[in-house]
């Protein structure tokens, strides 16, 4: 199966775009959860207008959100320039960067899930809760939280999913870059691109699907387990 | 292994436009052992390439896909003028399925139309794709554009186009010589001439940023007789 | 414990313009289906901001919305049994009932624990979940989460209606020691006469969102109301005096003299409430002779009211308590019953209730 | 209308083995919170298929897990009033109600719609959506939406338990009227032995998922069991004689006598059933004399026997209907009760309760 | 305002882009109700399965699944073949095309929403609907789709905005057809592929942003109307 035998630079990007995806995921949770909560419970001026800044990533091609990117966040960006000398954090053509855009990709996805299912919860539970003395984040917590489950975990995996494909807005962003922005999708990408490339894009493109196919068995069971916990009512 | 601004020396990093992958990848790895130093190469769209080394991309090096975003560079003065240069070419062809391939003599007024009666001519997108580009100047040049033009699926690359002629979507396709030569499906029939469209170039230059004092020598490596044979086995042709 | 509620508030087609006071003890609130119980019980409990209102628990203020005073909910810390169960489905039983005891602090006693649990039949229920109840058992953990979170004040929105008799025989004495023993203030919505007679040191009748009549159990539930239907009855009061150690009854002093009660464990010398249903009395002109029942009152109509066609409401005064009794009219006819009438309330045993 | 049912079913800890037949008319399920009544509804309303079992009704096989036979829910087309209220959230009241009405085919009859809800005082509320109901509304509107669906019969779970006694007043009679004039069985369970000794014509008393007992309500209401706990009566019947004019009271003759009744609208020659709460009847030696209650009844002791401390079960046989008394031990002491003994059983008129 | 001022040929692309997610959501949303309800309700083997293919779109780079596209459907893709020949339907080189691949792409975000919806309904109104005589399709017309349309509606919107924005898939399936598969995403991209075209880029992407957020908006409008009508409990 020479097919399936990797190179080495194959490897590194393998390891790359779980580790960028993974990151990606975990990084943009929090904040998925606190705008998820904003626009399904918030009642402020220009929710809508959040709610349409949360989805343009999706509305946009991936090239104009990866340019979009590269001017607020490249080496010579507003907030990128100001991240680089406050904080120290470099994103542009950084593996870091890479997981930026695909968390930016995967933002709306990930919110949108989140949102429907705290939208889904019975407000009389937390209610319940605020009876037995729990503070509104205690509430969150250990009423509203475990509730949304479902949604987050359908948003990890969408978001998860979509860093794995996501290459429009990361070569854009951060290049292509062995070993720093090579990610599985932009390796495939360019093999697409060249003469004889198609073996090697099949083969990267199996790998591809492999991880995620693990990455969605995983979530369905840890889905399955938390329905059997909340069942019936 | 995080790729500094190239000052950080031994590592040359080039952007360079995708097609060139698989030529550049066998020179690299000829440069490599010859001279110890590595290369790394992003391969993308010369526009995005352009665009992150106008915006401060770590590179060293950038190998343009035509003309056009190494002047846009130029202008902005972001490339050592003098490093410039024209590294390679290529020529356009047409293409046909394979168990269609008939001979076309690509001339004056000859009537591609005609060739295709309902079917499609697949080539690069005229506005955004080089390939597609020089095409579209050929035909105009030969006088068939008008009778073509409905007729033109652009594809996001020469590879996609590659595609649709293989798959039977289009019966003709315009490509770059060197992708022809390696797709199995399709059969050269023409091959457009030489002076009916702006030359095919791949520039090439180190970028003004660039404080990696082996960038240059890596150019000269490039252009010499030792990288000639990965980039002529390709089916693109040396510039001198 | 003194509350104090005035609230008024519109919903839909439906105001609210309630106001009330009320000391210790357990006040029944009782009305029909949609005048307003729940909504009163949300607003004082802290869920729903009324348009216009004020609730105060002795000097606390909780609610005030002219001050614009409102404290939040969980810091009211008033335990809540809602009209329907709503447990937590993603926590086990156990689960539920140990939430509110997060934040009671060191009230962490296991003893207590399984107290409730105990008193609530649910020992053989805490590992499961919520979804794999029956209604009933869903319904006794939501009484037993509210109990165990150590609450200062308990609002009860009809706890006991989903439950057999039996079930309500045993909650009810625990209720009872709270109200006695920890002065727990309680209101408790219900629409069992027998559980306000029992339970309640007060009652609020609501009509369509307003206070129709506010006043002791023997007050208002002694008018034979639509609202209280048949179950009409008087309270009253008096102190243990003996034990028959025969037949084991104790003997009441009350101010209509004494009266013998089926009991189990009453202290010589507490206080206790009998509930007397008014269906349930007997009236007879002269003392009779050879019959069951042991509790005969002497004493003169102080009243005849009609309450439905043939059927009358007689308050006999008996010392210094009412004694209302149902009998029809044709009785009071062929009796010759008027106001002054002497006459003897005849009362089984049994059908007295420690109220 | 024979219904007969057998289900063995597993869930959990719990283990359902019950088998009974009903004919015809009102049978009550009674039991404690827990004991299998929702799930034993469950089982003959095909909303859960038994681990093994047979449900029938009529001639008409509904479930034989044995022969492979499932008739589906929607085809049995048994009203199921849930213990909550399940309506439907996205549909206004009105549309709730009418839910079942587009299946029933040509029953699309608006008179019938009209009584339902003006029966159940929802006659405000139908263009309100189920969210901004109260509790009791919402049992009421599920009620209604199961008795608008033109059912074959109705499986009506604690149906009036959230209801205030006025609205039970005024439901039941329309559930009579069901029983009686259409001939419509109905699976009732409830925690109510006044409802039951009203409504049913059979008890099926259910334990720990086990059929305890079977029989008529006297049979098993008069057992003065720990389920019944104080409410345990008798329940007996008769014709409706005559109606005096004067009183306005009627006189029903029954085996045990004439008996006398405070009713509405009672046709003459009816058969009617009446509940005497065992704890209401008084027993005398001697016929009493210048007393209210309008009922003695004589007898001799049948059967006595002790029920909890201090508290006896006295069977007296009238004629030849048994009327339960509960009275105190020290009273059975005083007036020597023993079997055998000749017996006044006093029974206030405003007692009884037509059953 | 003269980056305002569109060419006809940038009305055409506009036009055709909302032609093209209009058809590519509407299309899809009864497959898409389809599988929903097959994975958050099915018990089958080869579940996991199923659901993974509807994720591949989400985990592929679009140039891979426009090749596959590509295969399948084109001119002499399996189903291709059957299609044009059978039942006369051609999708290569048609804004047909370009339609399937939006609803290709945009598929499992539609999935996941509904599916999400789905399993927060409360099954017993099922049951209970069932006991007043309506047959399973019934109760599925009558209660379960009136409830999950929440999950619709996101679904419905995060596919349309996808399909605005998706170009990857749809010019390796279609190609980039002016007036016939140049949507607007495939014009923003073009204009990006050429020095100085970003003015063009900018106004076009202006373009797209209104769209979507007219679109947004008026699905959380549509959403608030349900959610008000349901509300409570
Ligand atoms: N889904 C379930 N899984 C396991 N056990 C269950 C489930 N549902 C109910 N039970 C158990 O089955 C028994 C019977 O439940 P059922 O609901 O029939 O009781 P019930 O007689 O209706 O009680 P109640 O009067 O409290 O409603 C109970 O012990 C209950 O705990
Ligand atoms: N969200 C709401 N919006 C509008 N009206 C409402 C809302 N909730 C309740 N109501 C109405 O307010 C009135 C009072 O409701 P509430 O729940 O307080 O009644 P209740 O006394 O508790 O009745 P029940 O005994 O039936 O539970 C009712 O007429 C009800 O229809
Ligand atoms: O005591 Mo009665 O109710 O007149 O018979
Ligand atoms: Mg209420
Ligand atoms: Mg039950």
């Amino acid at each position: 199966m020479d097919v399936i035998a990797l190179s080495a630079e194959e490897w590194t990007a393998i390891r790359l775009s779980l580790r960028v995806s993974i990151v990606a995921t975990l990084a943009s949770l929090p904040f998925g959860i606190a705008l998820a909560l904003l626009l399904a419970r918030g009642r402020f001026w220009g929710r809508s207008v959040l709610n349409g800044i949360v989805h343009l990533p999706l509305i946009l091609p991936p090239v104009v959100t990866g340019y979009i990117l590269l001017i607020l966040f490249g080496r010579r960006g507003a907030i990128g320039s100001f991240l680089a000398e406050q904080l120290g954090i470099v994103l542009s053509f950084r593996w870091t960067g890479a997981a930026l855009a695909c968390a930016v990709m995967g933002f709306p996805l990930m919110v949108r899930s989140i949102r429907l299912s705290i939208e889904a919860i019975d407000a009389k539970l937390e209610e319940a809760a605020g009876t037995l003395g729990a503070s509104p984040l205690f509430v969150f917590l250990t009423v509203t939280l475990p509730l949304m489950l479902p949604g987050v975990i359908a948003g990890m995996i969408l978001a998860f999913a979509k860093a794995m494909g996501e290459f429009g807005a990361t070569i854009t962003f951060v290049s292509n870059i062995p070993g720093e922005t090579q990610t599985l999708s932009a390796a495939i990408y360019t093999f697409t691109q060249v003469p004889g490339g198609d073996a090697g894009a099949l083969r990267l493109t199996l790998v591809a699907i492999a991880i995620s196919m693990l990455a969605l068995l995983a979530s369905e069971a840890l889905a399955r387990v938390i329905g059997k916990r909340i069942e019936g009512e | 292994v995080l790729p500094q601004r190239s000052d950080a020396a031994d590592k040359i990093v080039v952007f360079a436009a995708a097609s060139m992958k698989n030529a550049l990848d066998a020179a690299n790895a000829a440069y490599l052992k010859e001279t110890g130093t590595e290369v790394t190469s992003s391969y993308a769209a010369s526009s995005a390439l352009a665009k992150q080394v106008e915006s401060g991309a770590p590179a060293d090096v950038f190998i343009s896909a035509d003309l056009d975003w190494m002047d846009y560079l130029a202008k902005k003065n972001l490339i050592k003028a003098d490093s410039r240069s024209n590294l390679l070419g290529n020529r356009i062809v047409l293409v046909a399925a394979k168990d269609k391939a008939k001979p076309v003599e690509i001339k004056a007024g000859f009537d591609l139309a005609g060739l295709l009666g309902d079917g499609r001519l697949a080539m690069g997108s005229v506005d955004s794709v080089p390939a597609g580009k020089y095409g579209k100047a050929a035909l105009e040049k030969l006088g068939a554009w008008s009778s073509v033009e409905k007729k033109v699926a652009g594809a996001e690359s020469v590879r996609a186009a590659l595609a649709l002629v293989s798959r039977g979507e289009a019966p003709y396709g315009i490509v770059y010589e060197t992708d022809a030569a390696a797709e199995p499906g399709v059969s050269v029939v023409g091959v457009f001439p030489a002076d009916s469209h702006p030359p095919i170039i791949y520039p090439v230059a180190v970028l003004a940023d660039s404080k990696n004092p082996a960038a240059s020598a890596y150019l000269q490596f490039l252009k010499s007789e030792k990288a000639a044979p990965f980039f002529t086995s390709q089916g693109f042709t040396i510039l001198k | 414990m003194m509350l104090t509620v005035e609230a008024r508030h519109r919903q839909g087609n439906f105001a609210l313009d309630a106001s009330f006071t009320a000391e210790g003890g357990v006040t029944a609130i009782f009305g029909r289906s949609g005048s307003g119980k729940s909504t009163l019980l949300r607003i004082i409990g802290g869920l729903l901001r009324p348009d216009s209102g004020r609730v105060a628990l002795e000097d606390r203020l909780l609610l005030d919305t002219g001050a614009r005073v409102s404290i939040p909910v969980h810091r009211r810390r008033f335990g809540h049994v809602f009209q329907e169960p709503r447990l937590f489905p993603h926590l086990s039983v156990r689960q539920n009932l140990n939430y509110g005891r997060w934040f009671a602090g060191l009230s962490a006693d296991r003893s207590e624990f399984d107290r409730v649990v105990d008193l609530l039949g649910l020992g053989s229920l805490v590992d499961r979940r919520p979804g794999r109840l029956s209604g009933g058992e869903k319904q006794r953990v939501a009484i037993g989460r509210a109990l165990l979170s150590s609450p200062r004040m308990l609002l009860m929105d009809e706890p006991l209606s989903a439950l057999d008799d039996q079930r309500k025989a045993e909650i009810l004495p625990f209720l009872e020691r709270l109200r006695d023993d920890l002065k727990m203030p309680i209101l408790y919505v219900s629409h069992s006469v027998p559980e306000v007679g029992r339970l309640a040191d007060r009652v609020v009748m609501l009509r369509e969102g307003r206070v129709d009549a506010i006043g002791t159990p023997s007050e208002i539930l002694g008018i034979a109301s639509v609202e209280t239907g048949r179950e009409a009855g008087s309270v009253i009061s008096g102190r243990v005096l003996r034990r028959d150690p025969e037949t084991g009854l104790f003997g009441i002093a009350t101010r209509a003299g004494e009266v013998l009660l089926a009991s189990e464990g009453l202290a010589i010398g507490k206080m206790v409430r009998l509930r007397i249903p008014a269906r349930e009395v007997l009236l007879a002109t002269q003392r009779p002779e050879g019959i069951s029942a042991l509790n005969v009152l002497e004493g003169h109509i102080a009243g005849i009211v009609p309450i439905r066609s043939g059927t009358m409401d007689i308050r006999v005064l008996c010392g210094g308590d009412i004694v209302h009794a149902q009998i029809t009219e044709a009785s009071v006819k062929r009796l010759s019953l008027a106001e002054g009438t002497h006459v003897f309330a005849v009362i089984k045993t049994v059908a007295l209730d420690q109220a």
